[in-house]
């Protein structure tokens, strides 16, 4: 299935992805959006940790299993920051991270 | 318990007892108590070398002991004393007895003032008995951290200013301190043996002279600092100014000591080599600072920046002797140390007295004090004349010593030298001259000051105390010189070895 | 896997029971019985923080990816006993009635943490490295948010989460081309096919900047003070304290045992990054006036001094870290716990607010100050000994500028530290915070904090005891 | 014979100074007797060590010898280099001991009744102590440093007694001028001292003056601009005694130094301390005639110079106690021009010998005139000669005893004077015109300027005095009458017998063909005097008219110490001490506090970096990460 495509092409897919995320997070005013940034990054992490397996290392599942870990991970952390960001909306009446900046200097 | 740490022991238990005092008259007579079993400790000590010399032991250091502390790193409680060492614990004693009696009513946390007092005298006990370089540094910063309370609290005028200024730079000096005790540290065994601090040990190896020229500025400018090394003197002034009377006694009298005294038992000891090659370029600093300080002080308006200014020149004094680099010039050093020590804090102690009578420091808006305080006065006299080096007092033995030392040097660098250094004589003249006259003498400026009193009891025990000792040491100075003599054989043999080939490459 | 290899995770296995009998007490007590949840609590955990410091065996389990040795178990105790000491403070604030309805979290989330620490401290391979660290970490970030109804505790938490997600995403992708580049995620074998090459270093580099994340070395630091000031007081003593250890261990661990061979490009990352830190955390903590946030800056010029015991690879440095790491746990503890028993009782947070305090509270403030000394390294407290073995450690190496610049930054820190001494002691209050009776909880925190402060140093076999286990590159 | 004893005539008194000092206020009116009780003591011991070593221990085959009559280690520098406390009778220091123990004694009585009123009696007794202790032990000095000791000590104590009346500013200030500027003057010799014991190796006086010793046989072959070596050492060493004897240009402190009690000014500043410079040199005479001739011309030079200044402007004065001070100053610019003549050896040491005589002598008149003042003063309570006048009718005693003491100085024979004076003017013949011709202008200006004080005071009008001035008491007149008779027979000791500088007695005679011009020009000085002032008359305030810039400068001692005034406090204190004051706390302080001020700067100006925002903190992160990643990656990889 995808024995016609080399590996590099996952890699700048990944990579891409990567700093996609990264931009998102940096600009993205939204607290929900930049977590969806995380989420680019970590699923990023995951093309790479997949394809460096299947490509390079087929006889062992160490990328495969961190991927799945990622995720998981992922998914906690998704819902420990959703869980924090309903708490700032209700403190600060808006989900936009620049209003949350009480503490500074 | 051995001798020696009996001398911290004494004043950590006096510490202890203290804070189970109620008021300020028990607090100051466990002081009292304490320190005087201490100053009993030293004359103890004092007897128990001479007779320990007598008995014909020749060890460099009497009465050594080592505990190991630290074994992986090879860190000791190594304790030990030679004669210089003697003589500047019997010094310490004598100032922190007078010291206390000086602060006899302290109202304001008392209970306070005297543990950090205390405290600090037995961080100056510590340094001078200890043998281990990490000890020692360790005792050094004990002693100097609570002048920060001591100014800070119980100060006056900018008190905070000054408290935080004199710590920062004295820490600042004790940072530097700190790198290069551990470059000597790594360099003690160059040929692969456990590495030490321990400075007999150290004293023993030859180390790099590559390392010597990076370690011992750093030390030496470390120790140099406490020791007022120009231009690195001006915590002094003001920190002296601010500083409450028993404080700047210990301060000028003692830990000012604590910096020649590493300077010369770590630095110069323990690098020799890079003394004798580097001696020149801190000999036109300490130069500078003695005739710096004494002009510095002629037209200071405050009685205790003319001390602190006064002080920077004689501890420059000392300085200029050690970095003679010969018996008696250095000979010459540690009795400066020593009298500056006594007549210094004879100073202070007389400035807080007139003080806490007067309520001002500034000497123009006194006069005439020598009617209404005939004994401050007198001894305030007295100590402005062994200040000028006035022949019966202790100054002059010791300013004396260093520079006939110093014309040993026979090269015109150190004549110059030499000479503009004794020139300060005159200089002192004209301050400590010109404070008597302005204070002391003339007509009383002030009606109120008709019903000042003169000095009570306990004054008088810290003021005649002081005085018996610059007398003591002014008329029959052999035997503090002789003292010190004997111990410097072996440091300045080492010293002086090192030199040799160093000196004919440089001789001018 | 027999029982004895079960055993080996004895710390975590102790640390689970007792976090599942905080959440028994928790289901079970109802109404005024409530309370008794924190006395259980803390109960268990010392009972666990007991248990977890019998000596035990060295071993590897999981295939390699649990190990465990006497140091890492002496660096879990260490932690254990400063978590502990974090309970013990804990205890009135929790009582207070507008906690009321959330008092087992507090140590639940603890606990949890602790748990993903021991994982993480007993890594063998990067995944449970991984694990262990987000396990330490989301739900701290719960924890920062933990007031609830407070604005600042909130933000603290939305700031912490989002940027240590975005420091272990960067962390990950470093690991993906740490497997991409070896093919194995175990130390040993990462460390046997490493080669140095470009990709690799950029994975060091991704990895290392995670890990300085944590550690809040500056230019990573920058969450630190916002999530130190808006969390709870004594959340933001466990973050300062107990997750920064965690961190720093594990990385000096990882450093040494996985890329001994890059140490060339580590120790030039480390010497410049030292440098920074604490020199701007010096110049940022001058200024700060609300006393969490001042700890919180003063807590990254302590990184940057951890850094220099990492920096010289050898085994005088890991003892250094570790024992630094023990002195460094007591000393803050007890300023955030004089810190904490002010905010409890009066709320006021802020540096004036301390002025005069030794008129009214002597005993606090001198537990402050020692604890200040301590963290400036002023003798004869551990402080001393602690920096004085870190600069020995990295002039071991050779690095005497380095231990130059160091030093004099300690004059600096010295500065602020006695700022703070200052306003205790020196200045003048019309309205100094009024005498107040410190709970016997408290008391017992801050006395065995204080006891730490000055036996750590002087009693030299803590530091042998360390020192038989370390181990250089 | 065993001197030993000698060393309680250097401690009796310092003890009376501690016994004093300490316990004094308890019985203050007694503490004067004590005083006196203890001098009396001293000056016994001394007439009697006199008497055993000039006539029966002191000469050995014709020469004097130099007898160590005790000695003790004091404080050793290096091996060779080490200062003992001890007495050294030789014929020069025995004749002091005689002289300060003669004028100590006599002013130690004479204050009894002087300063009875006083407050500080017993401060006043005690200083007196300390001072005879330190001049005593400076004179038996055995070696320099000793003498360096003791040198500073009778520094301090004239400045305590110059500053006895200490609540009057211009006491004060004169006490500071003297003690800073002999101070300075000090640095010089101990500069010197240094220089001649590095090359000698010895303080000893013994050896150093010695023929075959270091300085004299084994003299340093270096130079330094173009002097030998020890021609500096022995010019700066010089330059000590310049300071104390109160040469041109280190004067200007006598004078003002007349602000103590008038004892004071008798015994230290005219009889004993002042004199010390010429003995000093002296003292190393051998070593300047042999190794430095040099210094020892420039010496005479400025004695001869220094005594012709002096006299110029004492003819001007109207203070009889700054009269009597230059003319101190004059006849001490005697002694050392007399020793700048001298040579070495049987009649060549005539210098030396006449410039111990005249120090002798001197001491004798010198302290006359001064008590005689000072009972001048007690009478009429004025030290100026214009509120003077007449006063022959009230004072009896004080006035023939005056008389004999201006008649003395004037150089009348056959009072003391005249003798000692005499062989200066002969030595000076015989080795320089040019020195001679001076000294004999300079003799006559001091018959003129001694007589026209003399009639001032005792002739002249009589102004109005308040009450009428009534004769010292006995206790003060008696030292008077003995100082009187000092001054009329002291002429007559034949002093080559006993003092020269190989210690070998030699014969001396008068020599008319000086004498007599000698005698005649005086008697000229004193004509003129009495020509002026024997009555009120116009003459001088015509001359004065005439030369009126020249009296203005005279009068106002040349406008030296407006020199000073202007060196001290414009330069050394406007110029260096006060920017110095300044550099230290505004640059050298400025700097550490800038390191401060700096640091503190630099946390405001980087508080904008700590934003709040999120996205910036993430910003930082991931630069940060791309800066390590380029930099270490790519540059150091």
């Amino acid at each position: 299935m995808i024995a016609g495509i080399p590996l590099t092409h996952f890699l700048i897919v990944s990579t891409i992805m990567f700093f996609i995320g990264i931009y998102g997070f940096m600009v993205r005013k939204n607290l929900i959006t930049m977590l969806m940034s995380i989420e680019l990054i970590l699923n990023s992490v995951n093309i790479n940790f997949v394809v460096f397996n299947k490509y390079l290392y087929p006889h062992q599942l160490h990328g495969h299993f961190f991927s799945i870990f990622v995720i998981a991970v992922a998914a906690a952390e998704a819902a420990v920051a959703i869980a924090i960001i309903i708490n700032v909306y209700r403190r600060f009446n808006s989900i936009d991270v620049e209003q949350a900046s009480d503490m500074k200097y | 318990m051995d001798i020696l740490t009996l001398f911290v022991v004494i004043p950590t238990l006096t510490v202890f007892a203290i804070m189970f005092a109620k008021n300020l008259e028990q607090t100051r007579m466990i002081s009292a108590v304490g320190m005087t079993a201490q100053l009993i400790n030293a004359v103890r000590l004092i007897i128990a070398y001479y007779d320990e010399r007598n008995a014909g032991n020749t060890a460099d250091f009497l009465f050594q002991k080592t505990y190991v502390w630290f074994d992986s790193l090879n860190i000791e409680y190594a304790i030990g004393i030679d004669g210089i060492g003697v003589a500047m614990i019997a010094l310490t004693a004598v100032i922190i007895f007078t010291g206390v009696f000086a602060s006899w009513t302290m109202e304001d946390l008392p209970k306070e003032f005297f543990i950090s007092l205390i405290i600090l005298a037995t961080g100056v006990f510590g340094f001078f008995i200890s043998l281990d370089l990490f000890t020692m540094f360790l005792f050094y910063e004990v002693a100097v951290i609570p002048m920060y309370l001591l100014i800070g609290i119980w100060g006056s005028g900018p008190k905070e200013y000054s408290a935080m200024k004199l710590t920062l730079m004295l820490m600042g000096g004790s940072a530097v301190l700190m790198v290069g005790l551990i470059g000597l540290y790594f360099y003690s065994a160059p040929d692969g043996g456990e590495l030490t601090f321990n400075v007999i040990e150290i004293a023993k190896v030859h180390m790099p002279i590559e390392a010597q020229r990076f370690f011992f500025p750093l030390t030496f400018v470390g120790f140099g600092v406490l020791g007022a090394l120009f231009p690195f003197h001006t915590w002094s002034p003001d920190g002296h100014a601010s500083a409450p009377t028993a404080v700047s006694m210990l301060h000028a009298g003692v830990l000012m000591k604590l910096g020649s005294y590493g300077a010369f038992r770590v630095a110069m000891y323990l690098m020799p080599e890079a003394a004798n090659e580097m001696s020149w370029f801190f000999l036109i600093l300490v130069t500078v600072s003695v005739v710096y300080g004494a002009f510095g002080a002629v037209m200071q308006k405050d009685l205790k920046y003319i001390n602190a200014y006064s002080s920077v020149s004689h501890c420059g004094l000392i300085l200029f002797g050690l970095l003679m680099l010969n018996k008696t010039a250095i000979d010459g050093a540690i009795i400066q140390m020593i009298s500056h020590g006594i007549m210094t804090a004879l100073f202070f102690a007389l400035i807080g007295m007139i003080y806490g009578r007067t309520h001002t420091r500034l000497i123009h808006e006194m006069g005439g004090l020598l009617k209404v305080m005939p004994f401050l006065s007198a001894a305030y006299v007295i100590a402005g004349l062994a200040s000028l080096g006035l022949p019966g007092l202790s100054g002059f033995v010791a300013e004396m010593t260093i520079f006939v030392g110093a014309f040993q040097q026979n090269d015109l660098f150190h004549r110059v030298a030499t000479v503009i250094a004794a020139s300060s004589i005159v200089i002192t003249a004209v301050y400590i001259l010109r404070v008597v006259g302005i204070l002391l003498q003339g007509p009383i400026k002030n009606d109120k000051y008709f019903k000042l009193s003169d000095a009570t009891w306990f004054e008088r025990v810290a003021v005649i105390t002081l005085i018996v000792g610059i007398a003591g040491i002014g008329m029959f100075p052999y035997f503090l010189s002789d003292l010190i003599m004997d111990s410097l054989h072996p440091i300045m043999d080492h010293i002086i070895e090192a030199g040799k080939p160093a000196l004919s490459q440089v001789s001018l | 896997m027999s029982f004895e290899q079960v055993l080996l995770m004895r710390n975590e296995l102790v640390l689970v029971i007792a976090m599942l009998i905080v959440l028994a007490a928790e289901i079970f007590l109802s109404g005024n019985n409530r309370k008794l949840v924190i006395p259980i609590a803390v109960g268990a955990f010392a009972i666990a923080t007991i248990i977890a410091w019998f000596p035990q065996p060295e071993g590897v389990i999981f295939g390699g990816m649990y190990q465990t040795d006497t140091l890492r178990q002496i660096m879990k105790n260490v932690l254990n006993i400063g978590v502990l000491l974090i309970f013990i403070q804990s205890m009135p604030w929790l009582r207070k009635p507008e906690q009321n309805f959330q008092m087992s979290e507090f140590y639940l989330i603890i606990i949890a943490t602790l748990i993903g620490m021991g994982f993480m401290i007993s890594s063998g391979d990067f995944l449970m490295f991984y694990l262990g660290l987000e396990t330490a970490t989301i739900p701290v970030a719960a924890l920062a948010a933990y007031d609830k109804g407070k604005r600042k505790s909130a933000e603290a938490g939305i700031k912490l989460i989002l940027s240590s997600a975005l420091s272990s995403g960067i962390l990950l992708y470093g690991l993906s081309m740490i497997y991409g580049t070896t093919g194995s995620i175990y130390f040993h074998e990462v460390a046997n096919a490493w080669g140095n090459t470009p990709l690799q270093m950029l994975a060091v580099v991704f990895f290392m900047s995670g890990m300085f994340f944590k550690l809040s070395i500056v230019p990573f630091h920058f969450w630190t003070a916002d999530v130190y000031e808006g969390a709870p007081v004594l959340v933001t003593s466990y973050l300062s304290v107990i997750s920064k250890a965690a961190a720093a261990f594990i990385f000096m661990i990882i450093l040494f045992k996985v890329f001994p061979t890059s140490i060339e490009l580590w120790k030039n990352v480390l010497y410049a990054l030292t440098i920074i830190t604490i020199t701007l955390g010096n110049i940022f903590a001058i200024r700060q006036k609300n006393m969490k946030r001042f700890l919180a800056f003063s807590s990254i010029a302590q990184a940057g001094f951890i850094l220099l015991g990492i920096i010289g690879g050898n085994a005088m440095g890991m003892t250094a870290v570790v024992y630094f790491a023990l002195i460094y746990i007591f000393s803050n503890l007890a300023a955030f716990g004089v810190v904490a028993a002010i905010s409890n009782v009066t709320g006021k947070e802020y540096m004036n607010d301390y002025d005069g305090l030794y008129r009214t509270n002597p005993k606090l403030s001198l537990v402050m100050m020692l604890a200040l000394f301590s963290l400036a390294g002023i003798p004869p407290v551990a402080g001393f000994f602690g920096k004085f073995f870190l600069f020995m450690a990295a002039a071991k190496s050779g690095y005497y500028i380095l231990v130059l610049i160091a030093v004099i930054n300690t004059i600096v820190s010295l500065y602020y530290y006695l700022l703070v001494v200052k306003a205790m002691f020196v200045n003048k209050n019309e309205h100094p915070i009024a005498w107040f009776k410190s709970d016997w909880a408290t008391r017992i925190a801050l006395i065995a904090s204080v006891l730490g402060i000055i036996a750590v140093g002087l009693i030299s076999h803590i530091w042998e005891y360390i020192n038989a286990f370390s181990f250089g590159i | 014979m065993d001197f030993s004893y000698t060393i309680w005539i250097i401690l009796v008194p310092f003890f009376m100074f501690l016994l004093i000092g300490l316990t004094g206020h308890w019985y203050k009116k007694a503490a004067g007797l004590l005083g006196t009780a203890g001098l009396a003591f001293v000056f016994l011991a001394s007439y009697y060590t006199a008497y055993k070593y000039f006539f029966e221990a002191g000469k050995v085959d014709g020469v004097y010898q130099q007898i160590i009559g005790y000695k003790l280690l004091w404080l050793s520098f290096t091996d060779k280099l080490t200062i003992d406390l001890g007495v050294m009778l030789d014929p020069i220091s025995v004749m002091m001991l005689v002289v300060v123990s003669t004028v100590s004694f006599m002013v130690h009585i004479y204050s009894l009744g002087y300063m009875k009123e006083e407050a500080g009696f017993y401060r006043f007794y005690a200083f007196l102590s300390l001072f005879t202790f330190a001049m005593m032990g400076l004179v038996v000095a055995t070696n320099i440093f000793q003498m360096y000791i003791f040198w500073e000590l009778v520094g301090v104590s004239s400045y305590l007694l110059i500053g006895f009346y200490y609540d009057r500013p211009s006491a004060v200030s004169a006490s500071k001028k003297a003690f800073i500027v002999t101070r300075f003057a000090d640095l010089g010799f101990l500069i010197g001292i240094l220089i001649l014991s590095y090359y000698t190796q010895t303080f000893d006086f013994q050896i150093i003056t010695s023929q075959n010793g270091p300085a004299i046989a084994g003299a340093p072959a270096q130079t330094f601009m173009g002097f030998s070596i020890l021609t500096w050492a022995m010019l700066l060493i010089f330059m000590g005694g310049a300071g104390k004897s109160a040469m041109f240009p280190l004067h200007i402190w006598l004078p003002d130094a007349m602000e103590g009690p008038t004892p004071v000014s008798a015994l230290i500043h005219a009889a004993t301390m002042v004199v010390a410079g010429v003995y000093l040199v002296a003292r190393l005479f051998p070593i300047y005639s042999f190794a430095a001739p040099d210094a020892l011309t420039f010496i005479g030079y400025l004695g001869a110079f220094t005594s012709l200044f002096a006299a110029i402007i004492a003819m001007t004065q109207f203070d009889i106690k700054r009269v009597l001070a230059f003319s101190t100053l004059s006849q001490i610019g005697y002694m050392m021009l007399a020793l700048g003549v001298s040579g070495y050896g049987e009649h060549n040491g005539l210098g030396y010998t006449a410039s111990m005589f005249h120090l002798f002598t001197h001491a004798m008149f010198k302290a006359l005139l001064f008590l005689g003042a000072g009972a001048v003063i007690h009478a009429v309570h004025s030290n100026f000669t214009y509120e003077m006048g007449g006063l022959r009718k009230y004072l009896k005693i004080t006035h023939i005893t005056f008389l004999v003491a201006v008649l003395a100085i004037a150089g009348i024979p056959p009072f003391a004077g005249f003798w000692s004076k005499d062989e200066i003017l002969v030595a000076a013949w015989e080795h320089n015109k040019l020195l001679f011709w001076v000294e004999y202008l300079v003799a006559g200006i001091t018959a003129f300027y001694m007589s026209r004080l003399y009639f001032l005071i005792f002739w002249n009008k009589t102004p109005h005095y308040h009450h009428t001035p009534h004769e010292a008491p006995l206790v003060m007149t008696g030292p008077l009458m003995f100082l009187a008779l000092m001054a009329i027979f002291a002429g007559l000791i034949p002093f080559s017998e006993f003092v020269s500088p190989d210690l070998t007695p030699y014969h001396t005679h008068l020599h008319y063909n000086i004498a007599i011009p000698s005698v005649l020009i005086a008697l000229l000085g004193i004509g003129v005097a009495a020509a002026f002032y024997l009555k009120e008359t116009s003459y001088p305030d015509k001359i004065t008219a005439a030369l009126k810039g020249l009296y203005k400068a005279t009068y106002n001692k040349f406008y030296i110490d407006e020199v000073y005034m202007f060196v001290t406090h414009k330069i050394i204190f406007g110029l260096i001490s006060k920017p110095i004051a300044w550099f230290d706390r505004q640059v050298i302080d400025g700097t550490m506090n800038l390191f401060g001020i700096g640091t503190l700067w630099a946390s405001r100006k980087t508080k904008g970096l700590q934003s709040g925002q999120l996205q910036q903190y993430a910003f930082a992160f991931v630069a940060g990460a791309v800066i390590l990643v380029l930099s270490f990656v790519y540059i150091w990889a």
